[in-house]
């Protein structure tokens, strides 16, 4: 079940998606591209994505979040990480994309952090 | 003692949870513990993913065999697919800065992070095997580790 | 569309549940219900207990190889061991009020009872070849659950 | 993880058996083998087992079960069965084993039937 659940909310002016399943490729990766591109096109530009339910990222799904990173900033927007795992904390380190993503482990300084 | 198993499936995405699924299996006969076999299931997947999706290229005609020996505490995983290969040498370099933000090419990379030997090369019947090994660590023994899971009262 | 799968395990018994767990991932892509899904897994574990105990006789340079194929609905599953093979016809019927408490014997009645088709045959190469076939009904479909097991009586 | 937990507990002049965990071809069967041997060495004549937490069983199983019943009866003991699962009762019924073994939902009820 390569499956992914997306819940999205609003808290302020930031759009938090909150994961849980799996990023793989295929069908988690998608589900994931396709959010983000909706919420973009709607205007939402400050999104902070909840990872803390995902329990499996391969390096499709780190490429995933690269993408959707990049997409955002393209678009003037800002995407943000939040509640890492060990395990995803791990993969985003060693590639060094820990110096990209701004990530965090308390919601209201990641909602906070977009600014008013 | 060398054991080995072999799984062949077809270059179908869904069938790389079979291959996880049996890679679980065979860590948790050697004893690896739970943070080492989720790197090695991740190893494998990759691999098997690039067999299916570089190597085959979605043909679903075109099997891919995976192959499991164990000898003592070394685990060593060969994954064949039948498609022309590549030179490992010139696949870009992950963490170089202007390829941080590729949404693509950190397979292989994460495959060499967490394994202990990585290689690639030419099967003589056509298509290329990757080679990984992985060494069981005695403080991955379960016995020696204390926190495997919850005792029992 | 037909799709397979191969594994092939040495002689042991923990390998069977290295057997199960492909089993279990397979029946799960076809989409059989949970009961039916169970009694599959029970018919390969027996069948793959045979390969190992009566066919190869636990000589573990004898290899068991186990392929699934899916054709639609249909889930066919062949079990080759490397033994001598025997006469399906000639083993006695768990049934027989006289063998009612026999320890052993059961395994091949519950194949048939649970499996819509069981044959044996004498493979090309050497060693027999168990060939077991289940059709996933419509109500197999999850969801739709209609009791798939046998009748209490 | 083909194992099999055995907790022993008296009820009156009855032993109850609580099995948990998989009775199957090598480690489970042998386990319920040697613990069934030593209580009748040891005197325990009446012998109930407990089959509610055993989530898998396989022919060598079941057969071990009839060894048991047999071992026991040989021994002048009686061996009869609590709690069967779907499952065991399904493997137990089909190949009429359910004439052999007396078996109870009610431990009360089947501790009453060894008599005092
Ligand atoms: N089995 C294979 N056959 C052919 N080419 C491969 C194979 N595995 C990897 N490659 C090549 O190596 C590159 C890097 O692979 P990898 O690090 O896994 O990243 P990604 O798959 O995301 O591109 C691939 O883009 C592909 O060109
Ligand atoms: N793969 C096999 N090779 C040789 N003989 C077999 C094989 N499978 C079954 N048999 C024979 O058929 C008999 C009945 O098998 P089965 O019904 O599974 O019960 P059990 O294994 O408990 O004896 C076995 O005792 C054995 O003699």
């Amino acid at each position: 079940m390569a499956h992914l659940t997306i819940n999205e909310r609003n808290a302020g002016n930031v759009t938090i998606l909150d994961l849980s399943g799996k990023i793989t490729i295929g069908e988690g990766s998608v589900q994931l591209r396709d959010a983000v591109r909706k919420l973009l096109e709607q205007g939402h530009k400050n999104l902070l994505i909840d990872l803390g339910q995902v329990d499996y990222v391969d390096s499709s799904g780190i490429g995933e979040l690269v993408s959707c990173y990049t997409t955002t900033k393209n678009q003037g927007g800002q995407l943000k990480l939040l509640n890492l795992t060990k395990k995803i904390k791990d993969l985003l380190s060693i590639t060094k994309l820990l110096t990209v993503f701004e990530t965090f482990e308390s919601e209201s300084e990641a909602v906070s952090s977009f600014g008013g | 003692m060398k054991d080995s198993i072999e799984l062949t499936i077809e270059s179908k995405f869904e069938y790389v949870e079979l291959a996880s699924s049996v890679t679980k299996n065979v860590t948790d006969m050697l004893g690896f513990d739970d943070d080492t076999a989720n790197w090695i299931d991740l190893s494998v997947r990759e691999s098997v993913i690039n067999a299916i999706k570089h190597g085959n290229q979605l043909s679903i005609d075109k099997p891919v065999d995976i192959k499991f020996t164990i000898d003592g505490d070394t685990l060593t995983v060969y994954v064949r697919d039948r498609g022309v290969g590549f030179n490992p040498l010139l696949i870009p370099d992950p963490l170089d800065p202007e390829n941080l933000l590729n949404p693509n090419g950190r397979g292989i990379f994460y495959m060499k992070t967490f394994m202990d030997e990585v290689d690639f090369s030419h099967h003589p019947d056509g298509g290329t095997v990757v080679r990984m090994v992985k060494r069981r660590s005695v403080t991955d023994d379960k016995g020696e580790l204390a926190s495997d899971g919850p005792p029992d009262n």
